[in-house]
């Protein structure tokens, strides 16, 4: 691998998936050996996909550290390289960097329960945690998924929400905004934050991982501090604006933390001392 | 390396200029045009502006262009081909009359380059360019080096250091890296031995104007503060400021595309700009120029200081002298300081 | 080294000059190979930009064609495209860009022949004033600045 | 100076209006925008020759609106900018107060927009002698000549956009360059993206220029971005009969004449 | 995901013969995207079009590429076959390979290159063209009809009688317009009235259309299929239910000598009037002006006779509002009033008249009973002179068009006149004589001819009295410029035809345009002389320029089938191809600032304002938007817009920008 900090693995899209409209999911495999075997990664980090002749576009990892061989993201179409990305066809070649950033400690997280809150979009930083946590499901206890979209059809990864009801190891309640449900929906209906005061969480033992839109976690953190969560034991991720991934370019900083080194994984105890401004 | 110190007289200063030149380095230096001093490619020695206090843009551009390549590629049926920049390609360059401050700019600005990952172009181009300082003997309102650390005869980050002494007078050359010193075994016969000089009675007194521990110590907690918008309210969010400085780095990563084949380019970005934050959602983080402002102060005082162990700041009061509509930074900060 | 083969992209409107093109084959008038057609609803949504990305992007003449005034028809679509092509060369002389390389032009529905004429006195033109050399140099900004600002 | 000040202060006073855009001493021997908020900082206001900003820039700034009601010192450009502006639809006679200077640095205060439309009438846009002669000189180049001039003068640009920022015009909420679907311009400076950006803003500015000269007084690095707009105000007077700012009536560039010339087409 | 098929026809020999359309297809399929590549003999045969929808279900395509002819010729072809291959009609581009290329190149590379680069521009915009559907627009079916004249009476029948609803608005008190003035009409000599006045009462008696006089249009909104006019019903004073039109309170109003307009002023009438006995509706107005009530607060005997007590003396206008979903304008034409020229003597010589007072001094029912009398003294004139073209074709009076009726109807006056007058001497002084018309030469010919009628050619300079007589004065240029005098007792003036006194207002009204002279402007000189820009408004008659009975009457029927189309579908159903303001999430909303300036480039008065309010109801800001029913897709709004915030779907600026990019770079 070069020093250039800014050049980017080649890798070849080896699948596509729609997930709902206008998201997708693309499984990517090095198109050299050699790199495939030097890279790591941890749950929670991201990286530049690029188009060439586009540009690069910052988004997680969307698979887990244990599935080897490849990585995939996921990504709604949105901007320019979005755009090019969503053109792209199995086979396609485009440009990654990364990892970059910090992970979900989840050697920490040994031996506890998990409980993930997910809204729309933001299904995909926490996938890869929810498979790196069953793929070692051994090492926590209950395994709790609470997911809500603005409708049926933009639920993401329709698949494994079905493999993951079907598992026994692990509660998963869906839910859609009210109005968004088709007839034979057997999900909740729904807002997130009303949902999971429902759902009546334990807070002991219990680590909580949020992602969703910004009016979501508003909602939610309150939830979750009524049942007993301490910021400590609250988890999210932080999207912002990047361009390099590692520090350089001035944008993603909160205050003196850099989301692309310090973050993008924060508890809430970290973000309430962050000034507002991300 | 202790600094030796040598002589040059000012009848020599050509020839070394011309000896530079022969070794097939591009010389970088002050030369006039539309009125503004600014660093250009220079031929000729009798190009190089003299009668001005600073160049409207930093020295910055050698190490950190305002646009350049990351990588090529070239697409075919059988994929993309990417060649990265070859960084052998990269030309050796000499900055002839660079200020203190401007020298000094490049401390923060290779911190901020090289804070854990490190990026090897930049670096080049920064070790392939010696910079030969000239001190200040004049300044002007805008200058505060004396704030920020750093003086009108500061050798910090330049290779070589000529201070003239007295007007008209010789140059006293103070040698300071390897590459000051490969100036001088190259033309031996140019460089004299020196005596023992006070070149600070030749140096123009910057005044101190403020105190930037004090200010750093005071935005810890400033975050919120109504100053921001005040100092603002008359910024018109363009990138004039951050253009010119020579420790900001902020930069943008584009492609530049023509069918089949294109670049991958880094060039600069400017934090006073509302795009430079904005999210595609729409959501800007930063969405008003005060808060823009408070960036670029805290960035600087604050953010790096703390996390670099050095100010972005050299003060050479170019942000002041560039701005359209008189944001002085010296005014500000004192400001904050007495806040 | 072959010929200099001149490129020349021209934007014209749908309703009189390009079917005015139609008529052209439909007439098998032969007209120069170097011409490329790129079809817009009316002059008036032709973007001068567009003119400025293919110089750009490395084209040696431009022809911009539509209805004559009053056939337009959306009516007053060309009337304002006229209107901003007297400021648009005006200004593209101002800065030194070689407006004989621009060829404006009105050639209705009926003129295949026109048409014919047109393209070939503008690829002659073109031949003679040889490649557009000095905005390809420009253009070719990575050969030989952007390493030192 | 003293009946605006005056007119300010009773302006603060009664709350007719919660700001006073105008001038102020700067550092140096710079003047600047001041934002007089109390009555008591009126006298800092002051007006000469060296007040080139033009302040109605300020009138689009969200952080400005926010304070409410505004009066704004104008000297011509500034009253020039208003009226264009307002044409643009950007404001009407409810959400400003214009604090009009003459040429000969008199106070005059404007209760309506039609107002100075009037009063603007007696002061048509004037291309100066001194930019007027460099223009000629340009024309007299070679096509080559003046190419390499603006090759040359726009080379260095490093797009700070203190052009547009300074530029009352201006004020899109986002630019065409910051548009990406397509790229129109290069994000990157360079030569050819520089040509291509001040091209386009010229010929953005067609017709609705007010020749304040703001945009080249901001440039950092001196460029004489003024003459492309000063050229293309000299063209719209030739072909079109001259720009003006008028509150009602169509655009110059949004309008047409049947006879307007056509002899550059075949 | 692009998976873009291009298709290659030979057109028979037609493409084959100069280009190699297989490199074509070889080509194209190496391009990013391009996923089916073929050429084949025709594309446009069911087989080739079977080949293309086999392919849309067999490789999934996203995106077609046919390249063959132009696609003026089989765009709709193609998209068809698209369309029914399972693929979004607009998701289909045409490269044209054969008018623009293999028909007027001769064989060889360039040939084929230029064929490779039209398709690859094709590609490259397919890729980002976006699946639209046409815009369906309801239709209200019930037309405007806006003045009573010939033309807009004949348009109402026209559309009333194809079952439609019609709302006919006169801004006089009885329809009738110029026509019911006139005496007799060229070139047959038949009674004006005659056949008028059946066409009136059908009007009234129509079951499908509603007949508002003394009432004008007060303001439209609306587009296409969807108006909502909103009209003024001027007070009349007068309860129409409750009159039975049995004419007493005219013949008692004490006012009686108000200048009759009907007569040009050549008789009078009272101040609770009908225009002529022939009015439709036979219905009297107060004419609030001239009425001794209204200026001096009493009199009131038209109330004192009423027999219904049908006088309302404070009636008010009413505002009524209706939608429709189309409008005929059929405002007819003013006449220039003569006193423009003063050499010619008009208001000073009670005997200098114009031609529209002759014609009401020739008609039966005019003030004179159809007999040819001095406005001066009753006499019979025994010399009349008749200038023609007073003020057409003049440039210095601001007329340098023809008013086109002039030449007939004079040399109809003159006929009248000789045959009225016998022994009568008629001079018609003329500058060229334009009788292009069925029968219409003859006319003139037999005026001439058989009625001895005078022709000079040549313009009068003066007209002025002379010992009680009128003297006209002026050259004949067919002997050589000689001045001639004549003596006349009576000079008529034919004067120029001009646009309505409320045309410019009315068009404002109506968001039409006009011309220079203020007469309506047609959509297309030539092929939409009756539609005008904006859509389901179309003009009838004089309004949009001079027009004669048959020409007026003629037009009238073309409109009522214009109108008539429209109406025979319940849903307009239009190309998406139009423009569009983006939006985006909050706190932008759209990346428009409103500045309007696109409103005044477009042809159509298709942008409206947008007022984005937040949920207290403040205004956050005000952005352009497009109204699909008036959008014609021209585009200029596009290139004119600074930020870039309007685009126009299928030649958006991601298209062409990447056509333009293909065509000049490598692939």
């Amino acid at each position: 691998m070069s020093e250039n900090i800014y050049m980017p693995y080649q890798m070849r899209i080896e699948k596509i998936t729609h997930e709902a409209p206008g998201v997708k999911t693309f499984r990517l495999k090095f198109i050299n050996e050699e790199d495939e075997n030097k890279f790591n990664f941890r749950a929670g980090q991201f990286g530049e996909y690029s188009v060439y002749g586009v540009g690069e576009s910052t988004f997680c990892v969307a698979s887990s550290p244990t599935r080897k061989g490849y990585i995939e993201c996921t990504f709604r179409q949105t901007g320019k390289v979005t755009s090019a990305l969503q053109r792209c066809e199995e086979g396609s070649v485009i440009g990654f960097r990364g990892p970059y950033g910090n992970v979900f400690p989840l050697e920490e997280w040994k031996g506890k329960s998990l409980l993930f809150i997910a809204g729309g979009i933001a299904l995909p930083p926490m996938r890869c945690v929810i498979w790196n946590a069953l793929d070692l499901r051994e090492n926590f206890k209950d395994i709790t998924i609470l997911y809500g979209a603005r409708t049926v059809p933009d639920l993401v990864y329709k698949h494994e929400l079905k493999e993951w009801a079907e598992r026994g190891d692990v509660k998963l309640v869906t839910t859609v905004d009210p109005g968004g449900e088709t007839p034979d929906w057997k999900g909740e209906i729904g807002f997130v934050p009303a949902v999971l005061e429902k759902m009546a969480p334990k807070s002991e033992n219990t680590i909580a991982i949020v992602c969703g839109p910004p009016i979501m976690i508003k909602y939610t953190f309150p939830v979750l501090d009524k049942f007993g969560f301490t910021d400590e034991t609250i988890y999210t991720t932080l999207e912002n604006r990047m361009k390099c991934g590692f520090g350089k370019c001035g944008r993603c900083n909160v205050g003196n933390v850099y989301v692309c080194k310090d973050g993008p994984v924060f508890n809430l105890k970290q973000l309430k001392e962050l000034p507002a401004e991300y | 390396m202790s600094t030796d110190k040598r002589l040059v007289k000012k009848t020599s200063l050509d020839k070394l200029f011309d000896s530079i030149k022969q070794q097939g380095k591009t010389i970088f230096a002050p030369k006039l045009k539309n009125g503004k001093v600014n660093y250009e490619q220079v031929e000729r020695f009798s190009d190089i502006a003299t009668d001005y206090i600073q160049t409207t843009q930093s020295a910055k551009v050698v190490a950190f262009p305002r646009t350049e390549k990351i990588l090529d590629y070239t697409k075919s049926k059988e994929g993309i081909a990417v060649v990265e920049i070859d960084l052998q390609s990269i030309s050796e360059v000499v900055i002839w009359g660079v200020r203190p401050c401007d020298a000094a700019g490049f401390l923060p600005l290779s911190a901020i380059f090289n804070w854990d990952t490190k990026d090897i172009i930049y670096n080049t181009r920064l070790e392939k360019t010696t910079l030969i300082g000239f001190s200040c003997n004049k300044c002007d309102e805008s200058c505060f080096c004396t704030s920020v650390a750093g003086n009108p005869g500061g050798t910090e980050g330049s290779d070589m250091m000529l201070t003239q002494l007295g007007d008209n007078g010789d140059y006293l050359a103070e040698i300071i890296t390897e590459k000051g010193k490969t100036i001088v075994d190259k033309n031996p016969d140019l460089f004299e031995t020196a005596g023992e000089i006070d070149k600070q009675k030749y140096l123009a007194d910057v005044p101190v104007k403020f105190n930037q521990t004090e200010i750093k110590d005071k935005l810890a907690n400033f975050f919120e503060n109504e100053i921001w918008l005040q100092q603002s309210l008359r910024c018109i969010g363009c990138g004039a400021c951050a253009s010119v400085c020579p420790t900001c780095a902020c930069f943008d990563i584009q492609d530049e595309e023509h069918g089949k084949r294109g670049s991958r380019v880094r060039c600069w970005d400017n934090c006073g700009l509302s795009i430079f934050t904005l999210h595609t959602s729409g959501h800007n983080p930063r969405e008003y120029q005060s808060q823009r402002w408070r960036q670029r102060i805290l960035h600087k005082f604050s953010y790096m200081p703390e996390r670099l162990s050095v100010y972005g700041c050299s003060g050479c009061g170019r942000c002041s002298r560039a701005c359209p509509v008189d944001m002085n930074i010296i005014e500000h900060l004192t400001a904050i300081q007495e806040a | 080294m072959s010929e200099f083969e001149p490129k020349v992209v021209a934007f014209v409107c749908n309703w009189c000059t390009y079917a005015g093109a139609d008529l052209t084959g439909t007439s098998r008038i032969k007209y120069a190979t170097n011409v490329r057609i790129v079809r817009f609803p009316c002059t008036g949504r032709i973007d001068y930009m567009l003119l400025m990305k293919s110089f750009a992007e490395g084209v040696d003449g431009i022809i911009v064609s539509g209805c004559h005034p009053n056939d337009c028809h959306y009516t007053s679509g060309n009337f304002q495209a006229r209107r901003r092509w007297i400021v648009f060369r005006n200004l593209c002389d101002f800065m030194g860009i070689d407006i004989r390389r621009i060829q404006f032009s009105w050639v209705s529905a009926a003129e295949g022949a026109k048409w014919a004429d047109v393209v070939n006195t503008t690829v002659t033109t073109i031949r003679e004033l040889g490649p557009y050399t000095d905005y390809k140099k420009v253009a070719n900004y990575f050969e030989k600045e952007v390493s030192h600002g | 100076m003293d009946e605006l000040k005056k007119r300010a202060k009773e302006l603060l006073e009664t709350g007719a209006v919660k700001v006073v855009i105008g001038y102020e001493q700067g550092t140096g021997n710079k003047t600047r925008a001041a934002f007089i908020q109390k009555p008591e900082e009126v006298s800092r206001l002051i007006f000469d020759s060296r007040c080139v900003l033009n302040l109605a820039v300020y009138l689009n700034k969200p952080e400005v609106k926010q304070i409410g009601k505004p009066a704004i010192v104008a000297p011509i450009p500034v009253l020039r900018a208003i009226i264009q502006l307002a044409s643009e639809n950007q404001f009407t006679d409810d959400n400003l107060l214009i604090l009009g200077i003459t040429p000969e640095s008199k106070f005059v205060e404007f209760n309506k927009l039609a107002d100075v439309e009037t009063y603007l009438d007696q002061h048509l846009i004037e291309i100066e002698a001194r930019d007027k002669e460099i223009l000629e000189k340009l024309d007299k180049m070679s096509v080559e000549e003046r190419w390499n001039f603006w090759v040359e003068e726009l080379s260095p640009c490093f797009k700070c956009y203190a052009c547009r920022a300074a530029c009352p015009m201006c004020y899109c909420h986002r630019c065409t360059v910051e548009m990406n679907q397509p790229q129109w311009i290069s994000v990157p400076s360079h030569q050819l993206g520089n040509i291509e950006w001040h091209f386009m803003r010229a010929m953005h500015l067609a017709g609705r220029c007010v020749d304040c000269n703001a945009c080249a007084n901001a440039c950092p690095i001196a460029i004489p971005l003024n003459l492309l707009t000063k050229k293309t105000l000299e063209e719209i007077k030739v072909s079109f009969g001259g720009y003006k700012p008028t509150l009602t009536g169509g655009h110059i560039m949004s309008t047409f004449k049947p006879n307007d010339k056509e002899n550059f087409i075949r | 995901m692009s998976r873009i098929g291009v298709f290659v026809c030979h057109c028979g020999e037609n493409i084959s013969a100069t280009v190699n359309c297989q490199k074509v297809a070889e080509t194209a399929s190496g391009y990013e995207g391009v996923v089916h590549s073929v050429d084949y003999k025709y594309m446009c045969s069911d087989p080739g079009q079977t080949l293309i929808k086999q392919a849309i279900k067999d490789k999934n395509l996203t995106g077609v590429v046919v390249a063959a002819c132009s696609p003026r010729m089989h765009e709709p072809t193609f998209r068809k076959a698209c369309n029914e291959g399972g693929l979004n009609p607009f998701m289909c581009e045409m490269a044209n390979l054969r008018e623009h290329c293999s028909w007027v190149h001769d064989k060889g590379d360039l040939t084929t290159e230029k064929a490779i680069d039209v398709v690859r521009t094709q590609v490259e915009k397919v890729k980002r063209n976006q699946p639209l559907t046409d815009i369906k627009v309801p239709v209200t079916k019930t037309a405007l009809v806006i003045g009573g004249g010939i033309a807009g009476i004949q348009t109402s029948l026209d559309i009333a009688n194809c079952g439609h609803k019609v709302i006919l608005i006169e801004k006089d008190p009885s329809i009738g317009g110029h026509m019911s003035q006139l005496s007799e009409t060229f070139p047959t000599l038949d009674c004006s009235q005659c056949i008028l006045t059946p066409r009136m009462v059908e009007v009234a008696q129509h079951p499908n259309i509603t007949l508002y006089t003394y009432a004008e249009l007060e303001s439209l909104d609306g587009f296409i299929g969807n108006f909502t006019a909103k009209i003024r019903k001027k007070a009349k004073s007068i309860d129409e239910k409750l009159c039975t039109g049995c004419g007493l309170c005219t013949t008692k109003c004490p006012t009686k000598k108000i200048p009759s307009e009907f007569n040009e002023g050549l008789g009078f009438r009272p101040a609770v009037y009908v225009p002529f006995p022939q009015a439709v509706p036979n219905i009297p107005v107060i004419d609030r002006i001239n009425c001794t009530y209204y200026i001096k607060g009493k009199c009131k005997v038209c109330e004192k006779v009423c027999p219904t007590k049908a006088i309302v003396f404070d009636q008010e206008d009413e505002i009524i509002e209706v939608a429709v979903g189309a409008i005929v304008v059929a405002t007819g034409f003013g006449i220039k009033q003569p006193d423009f020229f003063p050499e010619y003597g008009y208001g000073k010589y009670p005997d200098v008249i114009t031609g529209m007072q002759f014609e009401r001094l020739a008609s039966a029912s005019g003030p004179t009973f159809g007999e040819i009398k001095r406005p001066s003294d009753g006499q019979v004139p025994k010399k009349i002179v008749f200038i023609a073209c007073a003020g057409s074709r003049d440039e210095a009076k601001g007329i340098p068009y023809c008013s086109k009726i002039c030449c007939m109807y004079t040399a109809k006056h003159a006929m009248l006149y000789q045959h009225k007058v016998h022994g009568g001497e008629s001079t018609v002084f003329y500058m060229d004589i334009r009788a292009a018309g069925k029968n219409y030469e003859e006319f003139v010919r037999r005026a001439i001819e058989e009625d001895t009628v005078k022709y000079v050619r040549g313009r009068v300079s003066r007209v002025y009295e002379k010992n009680g007589k009128l003297i006209v004065k002026g050259v004949d240029t067919l002997l050589g410029a000689m001045p001639v005098e004549i003596e006349a007792d009576m000079v008529v003036l034919a004067t120029a035809g001009v646009a309505n006194p409320g045309a410019e207002e009315l068009a404002q009204k109506l968001h039409i345009s006009y011309d220079g002279y203020k007469f309506f402007a047609e959509s297309h000189p030539k092929l939409k002389p009756i539609e005008t820009n904006t859509g389901g408004i179309m003009v009838a008659g004089a309004c949009q320029s001079i027009r004669d009975i048959p020409e007026s009457v003629s037009m009238a029927s073309g409109a009522a089938v214009k109108v008539a189309c429209l109406f025979s579908q319940n849903e307009l159903t239009r190309e998406p191809l139009i423009a569009v303001v983006n939006r985006c999430a909050a706190p932008l909303y759209s990346t428009c600032v409103g500045c309007f300036l696109c409103q005044s480039a477009c042809p159509y008065q298709a942008i409206e304002r947008e007022e984005i309010k937040d949920r207290s109801g403040k205004l956050i800001k005000s952005i352009a938007k497009v109204n699909p029913g008036l959008c014609q897709g021209c585009g200029t709004c596009v290139a004119f817009c600074r930020s870039r915030s309007i685009d126009i779907q299928g030649y958006t600026h991601d298209q062409v920008y990447n056509e333009v990019m293909a065509l000049l770079n490598e692939y």
